[in-house]
Parts: structure tokens; C-alpha cells; sequence
């Protein structure tokens, strides 16, 4: 009966592994919450979330929390829009073209990129990519959003490009076989068949991939500025909300005052976002796997 | 006899340098081999936070303390003294290619900097300067250069036009400035000193004196005004019981000097640090005997 | 049921087929003459190279890496390994059907217009499709629901469907790899009698490793073994008065 | 005439697919380039074995790169029993209820949650209410906070991926489900696991927001002897350097990064290693 | 071959079994009653709730998560149901083969002894997998390479290898759910002559579509037919003289 008693003791055990993973969720929601509610006395919440000026350390002071969140929007949006199509490209030629060999070589190599501290990013920004957009459209910003969206989207790339072809490999060949065998093309395969049948596991690459790039802050400190705008150009300085924690925790003004409760009103938002995302994101990876099984 | 413990110093990412420089030299004496000396970088308000709190001996400090810090000291029964220990020169730069700039005067700066400034192009400064668009750097809106600045040249602190391109990172705005025709920008004279080759400083014009550049002897004898900003420690009279802080305090007084112009800031002057040695060394007898 | 072989007949020829995977020989010297518009069942114990000889016969096996062939396919009298021959081409004119039925994670009916589609096809889709879901024997079953995904169909009816697939491309030659191994007794039954329609229209080879299903369903049985040839010609002979000893003793099941 | 038109499509998508894979290669050799060049001279051994300083030349980064080492041991230590002990929870013993469903949506955010949130966490939770201060263990207990849920999303994909009849074929023979488990799946699952576990800490490795809020410092001239010791690490140290106005010590923060990035590629060999061994039943 | 079913020769009973999934009935009301040292085949249309009754007779069925039951199964006259009594023991006793070989991911040797080795086995584990891979007729071709991986062997060697991870265990009763479907015949052959053998030390019981297999291996035969137990007697009166009018449609292949 020994094992059997070990059973129910190694149960236990996880539990309270589990019990920790929950635990840390509650206790950023409760800290994250706390300092907010602070925030919240002083500031309506209305005027956070629907103001159109972010200038709480310069007077006079305002709090409307837009600015950053079109500024972490362009960030997100500018980098998917560089890292999706080239991750499926890549993936589709890692999965469907390129030997065996070249595969095992190529995937890790590509997955250095991913571990290249985020830093090194925000400097190849302002030192390479700027120059070279400023080549291009010479009214370009010495910061801009567009320099900081691709050295993001270059950093999530081996994110996408890996799940993708993870995603491609683990289609039944048959699938394949079975296009190949109606005459189609190797593009028509990829685009058509494989592609689709993998939607599922491509959107949640996707959304951790969109997650992984709201939370980008080093890169996007440097390379974007500290500018909070709203406005619709790639070409100028913005602020994402992280950078904004990152600027007021690490930066010189006192640490108890409201300029400095702002960055968990802040950091609440975020995280109600990625939350937001993930829900819509299980919700539709569900829903298509509810279609195809 | 062989001090041993340690000294926790914390706070400002622009005084660092200096602290650094000072740690590295005292570590570096024998006598000193079993005293750990660690310096952190959470920023003045981070750093006083933690000071405030006792967690640390010495906070690195790019301003002065704000009341509602002082308050909080009081509240937390925290009796500190605040030590400068150099001056930072903020520097007003332009680019190479910009001729027409000969100085700026300390008015010119604020109709430039105020909040709802209408400063479009450098016409709009001087009517005999060219209709050149005008491109502004400057630091982050959380740093104590921008605290500073905004109040010397706006009259309070934090008050200005806020669409200007902002860097958390100097070496940025360096680039910025330096990659922009018609840009002007502010900030630590050491930025500017290191890149001498790329950008250009402008000299400013205080009341009726003469146009000052910001250089070691026009910020170290006061006459490059109202820019140069001294930058502090602010130690923990308590802290200052063990006796490993307070030799600390003693080391860096005696060698700020050499320091801080190794590092890239300006020093005071000689009697001003016996100044401050002699009154950390007052205040400190005074606590301890009570 | 079966005629003797006429030589215009044939639609499919292999002539000294030889094949490897690497250095392992797997088909050896094999010439196979299949006639038009008959069932032609491949037959044989596990391994003999019966799924190996059926891809080389619409150049399926361009995919598998370490595979080179000798000898030569005719379709039509010529040779389906020329460069000039396009293998989509090839593959649009002799479909596939596999052991286990692989329907596109789309709805029924975009898997049935799915091939045409992409070749361009002129016509009427709408058509296309119900015309192949009846000739499949699918249509009664799956009329009210074309647009459901074709993973929530049963194995037999998916099996079904990429016969409709395969019809829809309005082929020659229907080339069937053990088709129904994967399904129950009730469903084989279905597309046994399915093939029994469909071989008025089409050139049918089908692998299959039961010989029941062989003798009910085809007209002309080759019984390879080890790689080779060991014999070819009607069902009927085959089934009752084998030539070699190897084949009786296969088909009486003495060893398999 | 469209079957031409097909094949030049065809054509084009794999010129297109090539050319994108080697489009990112590219980048890569470039930042690497651009890294090397400027930090290649600074690399030698006193560059290894010096503290911190003020001037370049003598300048290190003994203290950043056993700081990491210290770092991620820790926080592997941490991390991953308790990761794979919650994706074996999760995937062998939890009822598959709604209660489940939300906890898993919960993991995938956790390992969505932007890092600089984790340093306000850290900060609050190790270094202030549990008193850690600034010491190794703030540090590893957040970035183990950190990695978690990643490995645990990880982990459960590798263990799900161990076929049902696997465990079927194990039970049939009358083990209990501990001995399934530990037995049977886990060897099945590890692999998977360690890629998970591999990619997860190569990021903690490189994080700096987080760190600097819960306490590494950026000066430090002796080396922790134990986990409650103050540390600094080597994104610290890099993030620092690369601040300052010295042209030399931009060069000394990309000394810092090759360094960095050479950890990061012994610990993924190690990986691919030990996948590699792990991987001779498949 | 088969003897009148006597009372005191059961080892296995099932009393009034139902069984649902969720709301759904697959198994109704059956009553089946297995003799010691035969071989009982369940034969029956696919999804009739072959394999689920199957999975009751050794809990197999407590990893389901919506499987709920009535009605009584008994070992050796108590009843497996009862909350004092442990699945790990019960399925000691009562091994189970699986549909397609799954054999461990490790050597050929772990895998024989992986059962005994937890549960505390005293004896020495070379001799025990020696003779275990004998009675299943595996021993000479796997003796020289037992730390291979058993991954390597062929289909039909897995499926070998899996009945002597069994029959390692000392079981009682043999459970085996369609234990040839993944094989080709001449695999098939050898597991239906290795289940011959076997019948003389252990209790067998095996699911099959295969109607000729049923009747080629088994002493008694269950017939089931949506969930219900149509007939259930000695092989030989089942395929010769069906009670039913059912049994015999389904026997002739008249459905299924
Ligand atoms: N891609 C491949 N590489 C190497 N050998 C292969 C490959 N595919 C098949 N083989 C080998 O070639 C031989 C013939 O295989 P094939 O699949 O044609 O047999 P089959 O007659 O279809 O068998 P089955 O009835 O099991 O499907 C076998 O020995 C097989 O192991
Ligand atoms: N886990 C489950 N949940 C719900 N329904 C199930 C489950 N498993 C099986 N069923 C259903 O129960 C019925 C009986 O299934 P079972 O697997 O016992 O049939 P079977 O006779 O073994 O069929 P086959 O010959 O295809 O293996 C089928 O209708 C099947 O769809
Ligand atoms: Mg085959
Ligand atoms: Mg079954």
C-alpha cells in the first residue's frame, strides 16, 4: 500500500505548486490593485482611460492614459506586421522546402535572435535601422516608432517563425499527400492547405507573440523616446506604457507621490490588455479547434 | 585597526559615476579590504525611497530632496545631511552645421522651452536668424536635469512645452542633435565634453553679463549661470554610526574633487568640500552625543 | 468479368521498373500492363513494395527523399519521368486515394472543388460538386450539410469524400491505396460496391492486403512479392488456378 | 497558359519563403557583426576577472557574470520542479473542469505579463514584505515568477504530446499513476521539457528591467559567497555601461554582450546536447 | 473445442451492465459470464461498445471522464466496483493488450519487466523476461538485441512484445481490444497462434471485427450489437446454428 500512499502524497505536492502559480496572479492583482486605487481617488477614472494628454510629470499635469496606449499599439502592430509575414515565410520554407539539415541548422541559429538581450536591440535601432529609414524618408525622427517596431518584430520573429513550423510539422503528411496528389503546387499546398489547417496553433503563436511585444520595454525605451502622442505616424517619437514604468521607477522623481502611483495605474491597464488578449486569443483557438475535430 | 561591514549607497543614475569612482578608490586601500561597498541605480526617487525607509546608507541624488521626502524623513524619525558633491553643467547644444548661433540669453531659452511655447523655427528667436525649423532634445520628463532645468529657465519645476523628442538615454540625444540641422538640445556637460567633435555648444547670456560656454573653470567658479546644477549625496546621520560609513563619508569629501572631473563633472572647490567635510563631521558629533 | 489483356487497351505500363530507397532495393524489374476502365487489385504481405509501386505510377513518390527509379511508367504511351512532363499534370490526370481518408480541415464541399478550383476549372463548382459527391455514393448523405467541416464526418464517409475529391478532377485513372483499411466492415462494404460503379468510368488500381476484398472487387490481381512480379492476370485464374506455388500458398494463407 | 502562370507562383513563393529565411539571417550576422566589431578588443582575460571601474582599461565583469551564474542557477533551481510539478498537476491529475480552463487561460497570461511588472512585484513581495532586501534571492525569486509560467506552458505541451497509449499501456499493467507518471511519461515528456526550461532561462538571462527594480546593482567589487548576498548581473552591468557618455565603455558594454550571448549559446548547447541523448528511444 | 458454460469455471461476470457516456447508453444491460482458460471473442459492429464493455472488465474505463456504469462486474466472484478494492491491483490480474502495439520508449528487456519491477517483483527479472518472451513466441528473434529499442521492432514484434509485458505480470485474465488490426496477415497469424497457446494458462478474452478470426481462435463468442449482448454461446453453435436472426446477418455479412 506504500505506493499508494505515495500516490496521494505526490498529488499533494503538485497542488501546492499550482497553488503557488495561482497564488502570484492574485498577488500581482491585489498590488497592482491597491496602488491603483490610490491613483484612482485622485483621478477620475474616465479622465485615465479616455484622455488624450499623458504628461504627468510636467505641470500642468494630465493623466489621460491614450497617448501611451497608441504608442504600445503602433509598437504592437508595426512589429506583427514585420514579424508575421516573414515568420510564415520562414516557417513555410523551414517545414515544406529546406532539407532536413538545413532546418536543424537554420531554427537555432534563428533562435539566437530571440535570446539577444533586448538592450543590444534598442541600440542596433538608433545605430543601423534609423540611419537607414532616415536614408529613406529623410523627415524621419532621430526616435521613432518604426525603428523601434521592426528591431521588435525582429526580435519576436524566431518566436513565430518556430512555433509556425512546429505548427506546419505536426500536420499528418497525408494532408500534403492528398493536395499533392490533386496537382497542386507546392505554393498552393503551403497557402491553401497547410496554412489554413494550422490557423489554431499559428493565432496562439501569434498571441503570445503580440504579448511578448507589449511587453518589450529596453528596446522601445531607446529607440522610441519618451514622447507621449497621439497621433497616427510611424515616423516620430512615441512612449509605450512599459517604457513609461520603466522611466518613472528607475528616474529621479519621489517615490510616494502621484507622478509615481501612476505607473501601476499603468501596469493594472497592461495588464488587463494581456489579459483581454489572451481570453480573445483562447477564446479563438478553441473555437477552431472545435471545428476541426 | 581593520574596518569591516558594509555601505549601501542607492538612488541617482547621474551621480553613479561618481560614487562609483569614489567606491572603486576605497576598496582599493588595504585598510579598507573587508568593507563591501555596493551602489545601486533605482533613481533619486527609487533611491529615497529605500533611504527613507533605513534600507540604505547614502542615497545618490540628482536634485535636492522634495518636502514631501522631508516629510517622510520626519515621519520616519530619518535624520540625513546633504552633501554636494560636484556640479553638473547642463550644456546647450546645437549641430555642427548650425552658424548662425552665437548665443542663446536666458530669456530666449524660456520663450523657446515654456509650456505652449510658439517657437516653430529659429525665426522665431531672433528675426535675423534663418527660417530654419527648430528640433528640441531633451531628457526624460522624470529625470532631475529636466527638474532642474524647468526651474531655472520656466520658474517651476516641471512646467514645460512637452513636444519635444525625449530620451531616458543621453548618448541619444547626443545622436539626435548631432544628426539634425536645425536641433537644439540640453544636457550633462559630460555628454557634450565626450562628444566635442560632433555637436556644438551654445554659450548663454544671463541678465547683462557675457555670453558664458559651460567649461571646468566658468562652472566651477560660478560664472557659467544659471545652468550648472550642483549634485548630492544625502547621508544617514545614523548610518554614519558605523564606523565604516562614516570613513566612507570622509573618502569621498577628500576626493570628490579628483573624481569628478575624472568621471566627466565639475568639481567644487577645495574649501567647499572641507565646507561640508567639517559640517557632516558637526552634525554628526552633535547626533551622536544626544 | 475480365477479358483477356488487350494490348490498346492499357492506360498504365511499367517497363522494367526497378526502385530503391537509398541502397535497399525494394521493387525489382516489375512490368505491369493495366488495363482501361478495369479494377486492377496489387496484392501482397507487408513490405512487398505494393504502396511503393502505386506512387511511382503518378509520381507521388517525388516527395520521399532517398527514392530512385530505373525502368520506365507509360501513360498514355509515354513516359511519365520525361522532364518535360509536369508532375502536377500528371497527378491532375491519375488521382489518389489513401489507407487513411486525409480530408482537408474544410467544409465538405470545399474539398471536393478544392482541386478543380486550383486548375482553374471553368465551369459550374456547384455542379462539379454534387455530380462527384453522388458518383461517390456521398451525396444522400451529406446534401444538407455541404458546408460543415469534413473532420466531423465518419471514417467511412470521409473515405468517401476523397473519392469524391479525386472524381471531382475528372481523372483517368483513380489510383487506391488500401482503401479501406482503416475502416469497419460496414463501411468497406460501401466502397467496395462503390468501386464496382465506379470502374464503368474510371481505370482503377487499388493495394489492398485482403485477398477477399481482391477476388470480389478487381478484374485483373498482381501478386508481388519481396519486390517482384510474381504474378499478373485475371482475378478469376489467379483466385482458382494459380500458376506459382508462392501464390497459392499466399492467398490459402499459409504464410503472409 | 494558367498552369504557367501556377508555376511561376510557385516559383516566386519560394524565392519569397528563401529569401525571407535568409533576409533573417542576415539581420542576425549583422548584429552580430556590429556587436563584435565594437567590443571584440575589449575581450581578454583581466576583462573576465576585473571588477567594475571607473576607467576602461581596467574595468570587468567578474562580478555581473558570476552574479548570473549565481542568478540562473538559482532561479533554475526554483523554477523547475516547481514548473514541471504544476504542468504534471495540470496534465495528469486536474479534473478537465471550467475551474481548469480558467487556470490555464490564467498561466497563458502570466507568461504574457510584460516583465517590468514583474519587477514591481518582486519588489514589493520579496525585497520589501518578505525582507529578502536586495539579495540574490529577490533576484531569483522573481525571475523564477517570471519564467514559470512559461515552462509550465512548455512542459504541458511536451507532456501532452506523450501518446495516450503510452499511459494506457502503463496502467494496464497495474501501476499507479505516480509510476505512470515518473516512470513512463516524464522520460517521454523530457526532451520537450528542457527546450521549454532552455528557452525560458536564456530570457531571464537577458532581462535588465525587472532586475534593476529589484535591486542589482550596478557597483559591486566582491562576489556573493551566498544567495542572501547583494549581486549585480551582466544585462546590469551592460544597460550601465552603455549609458555612459565614454566612447570606451560603449565598447565595453558590447565586451559584456558577447559575453552574454556566449552563456546563452553554451547553455542552448548544452540543450540541444542533452535533447540529443534524451531522444535515442525515439 | 468449447464445453457447456459451468457455473463454478467463471472468472469473470458482468451482472446487468450498463453503460453510458455522458447520456449516451452504449451498453445496455449486459449479462456475460467468461469461462477460466477459454478464449471468449466479442464480436460485433463497429461502435456497437465492444471495446467499452472490454475496459470495464479491468477498469481500464477510469481514465474516462464522462464514463459512468451500472450494474455489477465480478473477479472471481467480488466485485471490481467496490471502493475497498484497488484498479492498480485488479489490473494486475488482468492484463490488456491494445489495439495498435504501444510498446514503451525504452529497450526491449525494460519494457518485459517495467510491470513486475513496480510492483516489487523478488524473483530474478532476466529469467522472468526470458520466459515471458518466450510464451509469446518473441525470444528468438529479440534474445540478441534485449536492449534495443522497442520502438525498432516491427509492427507485428510490438505487438508480440506487448502481450509479454503481460504475460510478465502472472495475469489471470488477458484482455486483448482488436489485438491484429494494425498488422498484416502474416503478423496476424502468428498472434492468432500465439493466443492458441496462451489459452492453456490464462483466461483470454478478445475483441475482433474479423468474423474468421472469431471463429478461427475462440471457444465462446459474444455477439454485441448496440450495446446489447444479441447472442452469446460456443463459437461453434454461433457460426453454425445462430439463435438469432441478427447473428447470422451479421455473420453472413449481410450487414455491418
Ligand atoms: N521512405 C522510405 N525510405 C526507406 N525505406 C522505405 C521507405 N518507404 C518504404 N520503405 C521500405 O520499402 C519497402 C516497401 O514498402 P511499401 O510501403 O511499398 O510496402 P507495402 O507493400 O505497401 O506494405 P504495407 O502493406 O505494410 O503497406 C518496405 O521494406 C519499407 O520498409
Ligand atoms: N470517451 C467517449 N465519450 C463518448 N462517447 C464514446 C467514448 N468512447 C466511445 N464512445 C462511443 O461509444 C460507442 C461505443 O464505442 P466503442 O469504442 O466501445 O465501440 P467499439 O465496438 O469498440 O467500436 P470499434 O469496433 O470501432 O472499436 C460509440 O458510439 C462511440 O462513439
Ligand atoms: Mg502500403
Ligand atoms: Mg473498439
Amino acid at each position: 500500500m506504500l505506493s499508494r500512499w505515495i500516490d496521494h502524497a505526490v498529488h499533494l505536492v503538485l497542488l501546492v505548486c499550482v497553488v503557488i502559480t495561482l497564488l502570484t496572479t492574485v498577488v500581482v492583482v491585489a498590488l497592482l490593485g491597491k496602488e491603483s486605487f490610490l491613483f484612482f481617488q485622485q483621478v477620475p477614472l474616465w479622465e485615465f482611460l479616455f484622455g488624450t494628454r499623458w504628461e504627468p510629470l510636467l505641470e500642468p499635469k494630465s493623466f489621460g492614459v491614450l497617448p501611451l496606449v497608441v504608442g504600445t499599439l503602433k509598437i504592437v502592430i508595426g512589429s506583427i506586421a514585420i514579424a508575421l509575414p516573414l515568420g510564415l515565410l520562414i516557417a513555410t520554407y523551414l517545414s515544406e522546402f529546406a532539407s532536413g539539415r538545413m532546418r536543424s541548422a537554420i531554427k537555432p541559429v534563428l533562435e539566437i535572435l530571440a535570446g539577444i538581450p533586448t538592450v543590444v536591440y534598442g541600440y542596433f535601432a538608433l545605430t543601423f535601422v534609423t540611419p537607414l529609414i532616415r536614408t529613406l524618408f529623410p523627415d524621419t525622427q532621430i526616435f521613432n516608432a518604426a525603428s523601434a517596431a521592426i528591431v521588435v518584430g525582429i526580435m519576436i520573429l524566431p518566436m513565430i517563425s518556430s512555433l509556425c513550423d512546429d505548427a506546419f510539422q505536426a500536420l499528418p503528411n497525408s494532408l500534403r499527400e492528398g493536395a499533392y496528389a490533386l496537382g497542386a503546387t507546392q505554393y498552393e499546398v503551403a497557402v491553401q492547405v497547410i496554412l489554413p489547417s494550422a490557423a489554431a496553433r499559428v493565432g496562439a503563436a501569434v498571441i503570445l507573440a503580440l504579448s511578448r511585444a507589449i511587453g518589450e520595454t529596453m528596446a522601445v525605451t531607446l529607440a522610441a523616446g519618451a514622447t507621449p502622442q497621439m497621433s497616427l505616424g510611424f515616423l516620430e517619437s512615441i512612449q509605450t506604457m512599459t517604457a513609461y514604468i520603466v522611466q518613472v521607477s528607475l528616474g529621479d522623481i519621489p517615490a510616494d507621490g502621484i507622478e509615481y502611483l501612476t505607473c501601476y495605474a499603468v501596469g493594472l491597464l497592461l495588464f488587463v490588455m494581456t489579459l483581454i488578449m489572451n481570453i480573445i486569443g483562447n477564446h479563438f483557438i478553441t473555437k477552431t479547434h472545435k471545428l476541426h475535430s | 585597526k581593520e574596518l569591516k561591514g558594509t555601505v549601501k549607497v542607492d538612488g541617482s543614475s547621474t551621480v553613479f559615476p561618481i560614487t562609483e569612482a569614489v567606491a572603486e578608490e576605497f576598496g582599493m586601500l588595504k585598510e579598507h579590504r573587508r568593507v563591501r561597498v555596493t551602489v545601486g541605480v533605482s533613481g533619486t526617487g527609487g533611491g529615497f525611497k529605500k533611504f527613507l525607509a533605513g534600507e540604505t546608507d547614502i542615497n545618490d541624488a540628482s536634485r535636492p530632496i522634495k518636502q514631501q521626502e522631508i516629510n517622510k524623513a520626519q515621519k520616519n524619525g530619518i535624520q540625513y545631511l546633504e552633501l554636494p558633491v560636484a556640479y553638473d553643467g547642463l550644456s546647450v547644444v546645437v549641430n555642427k552645421a548650425n552658424t548662425w548661433v552665437d548665443y542663446l540669453t536666458v530669456a530666449e531659452l524660456h520663450k523657446i522651452w515654456k509650456p505652449g511655447s510658439t517657437v516653430k523655427t529659429w525665426k522665431d528667436i531672433r528675426p535675423n536668424w534663418p527660417d530654419q525649423k527648430i528640433q528640441l532634445y531633451g531628457p526624460g520628463t522624470d529625470s532631475g536635469t529636466f527638474d532642474y532645468f524647468t526651474e531655472t529657465i520656466n520658474g517651476k519645476s516641471q512646467a514645460s512645452r512637452s513636444d519635444f523628442t525625449k530620451s531616458e538615454d543621453d548618448n541619444v540625444l547626443v545622436n539626435g542633435v548631432a544628426g539634425d540641422k536645425g536641433s537644439l538640445g540640453y544636457f550633462g556637460f559630460a555628454y557634450y565634453v565626450e562628444n566635442k567633435d560632433k555637436i556644438k555648444v551654445v554659450p548663454v547670456k544671463q541678465g547683462d553679463n557675457k555670453p558664458v560656454a559651460p567649461t571646468l573653470t566658468t562652472i566651477n567658479n560660478g560664472s557659467y549661470a544659471p545652468l550648472s546644477r550642483p549634485i548630492f549625496i544625502y547621508v544617514n546621520l545614523h548610518s554614519a554610526k558605523k564606523p565604516e560609513v562614516r570613513e566612507f563619508i570622509r573618502f569621498y569629501l577628500k576626493h570628490a574633487k579628483e573624481l569628478a572631473k575624472e568621471v566627466g563633472y565639475v568639481p567644487l572647490t577645495d574649501q567647499e568640500y572641507q565646507k561640508y567635510l567639517d559640517q557632516f563631521e558637526h552634525d554628526f558629533l552633535k547626533l551622536a552625543e544626544s | 468479368m475480365s477479358e483477356p489483356l488487350k494490348d490498346n487497351n492499357f492506360s498504365l505500363e511499367t517497363r522494367n521498373l526497378s526502385i530503391c530507397y537509398g541502397e535497399k532495393q525494394v521493387v525489382r524489374q516489375v512490368n505491369l500492363s493495366i488495363s482501361s476502365h478495369q479494377v486492377t487489385a496489387v496484392i501482397g504481405p507487408s513490405g512487398c513494395g505494393k504502396s511503393t509501386l502505386l506512387r511511382t505510377l503518378n509520381r507521388m513518390n517525388d516527395f520521399i527523399p532517398n527514392f530512385s527509379m530505373e525502368g520506365e511508367v507509360l501513360f498514355q504511351g509515354k513516359n511519365l519521368y520525361e522532364p518535360s512532363i509536369d508532375p502536377g499534370d500528371i497527378r491532375q490526370k491519375i488521382g489518389m486515394v489513401f489507407q487513411r481518408p486525409n480530408p482537408f480541415p474544410k467544409t465538405i464541399y470545399k474539398n471536393v472543388i478544392w482541386g478543380p478550383k486550383i486548375h482553374g476549372y471553368k465551369g459550374n463548382l456547384q455542379d462539379l460538386a454534387e455530380d462527384a459527391l453522388k458518383r461517390a455514393a456521398l451525396w444522400d448523405e451529406v446534401k444538407d450539410r455541404l458546408n460543415d467541416s469534413a473532420l466531423r464526418l465518419s471514417g467511412g464517409q470521409q473515405q468517401r469524400l476523397c473519392i469524391a475529391r479525386a472524381i471531382a478532377m475528372n481523372p483517368e485513372v483513380i489510383l487506391m491505396d488500401e482503401p479501406c483499411s482503416a475502416l469497419d466492415p460496414g463501411a468497406t462494404a460501401r466502397i467496395e460496391d462503390l468501386i464496382q460503379e465506379l470502374r464503368n468510368n474510371y481505370t482503377i488500381v487499388t493495394v489492398t492486403h485482403n485477398m477477399q476484398q481482391a477476388a470480389r472487387i478487381s478484374d485483373q490481381t498482381a501478386f508481388l512479392y519481396e519486390g517482384e512480379l510474381v504474378e499478373y492476370g485475371a482475378t478469376k485464374k489467379i483466385f482458382t488456378q494459380p500458376e506459382k506455388k508462392r501464390t497459392e500458398d499466399y492467398i490459402t494463407g499459409r504464410f503472409g | 497558359m494558367k498552369r504557367t502562370q501556377r508555376k511561376r507562383k510557385e516559383r516566386l513563393f519560394l524565392w519569397l519563403c528563401r529569401g525571407a529565411t535568409f533576409l533573417a539571417v542576415g539581420i542576425l550576422f549583422i548584429l552580430l557583426f556590429h556587436v563584435v566589431r565594437e567590443g571584440i578588443q575589449w575581450l581578454d582575460l583581466q576583462f573576465l576577472d576585473n571588477f567594475p571601474s571607473r576607467k576602461p582599461e581596467r574595468a570587468g565583469i567578474k562580478s555581473a557574470l558570476v552574479g548570473s551564474v549565481w542568478l540562473i542557477g538559482l532561479t533554475a533551481l526554483i523554477s523547475i520542479p516547481l514548473s514541471i510539478a504544476s504542468a504534471i498537476y495540470l496534465e495528469e491529475y486536474a479534473p478537465r473542469n471550467k475551474w481548469m480552463r480558467i487556470l490555464e487561460i490564467n498561466l497563458a497570461n502570466l507568461a504574457a505579463m510584460p516583465s517590468i511588472l514583474y519587477g514591481l512585484l518582486g519588489l514589493a513581495i520579496f525585497v520589501r514584505y518578505f525582507d529578502l532586501d536586495r539579495s540574490l534571492w529577490s533576484g531569483a525569486l522573481t525571475l523564477s515568477l517570471l519564467v514559470l509560467p512559461v515552462i509550465v506552458i512548455a512542459a504541458k505541451g511536451a507532456i501532452r504530446s506523450v501518446p495516450n497509449s503510452i499511459r494506457e499501456g502503463a496502467y494496464a499493467l497495474g501501476a499507479r499513476r505516480w509510476q505512470v507518471v515518473f516512470f513512463q511519461v516524464l522520460p517521454g515528456a523530457l526532451p520537450g521539457i528542457m527546450t521549454g526550461v532552455i528557452l525560458a532561462l536564456s530570457r531571464a538571462m537577458g532581462e535588465t528591467a525587472p532586475l534593476i527594480m529589484v535591486g542589482a546593482l550596478s557597483y559591486i567589487a566582491f562576489l556573493p559567497e551566498g544567495p542572501s548576498d547583494p549581486f549585480t548581473a551582466l544585462p546590469v552591468q551592460i544597460f550601465n555601461w552603455a549609458a555612459r557618455p565614454q566612447e570606451d565603455f560603449h565598447g565595453l558594454a558590447a565586451g559584456g554582450i558577447i559575453v552574454l550571448l556566449i552563456l546563452l549559446l553554451t547553455l542552448n548547447a548544452g540543450a540541444v546536447f542533452i535533447r540529443h541523448k534524451l531522444q535515442r528511444y525515439k
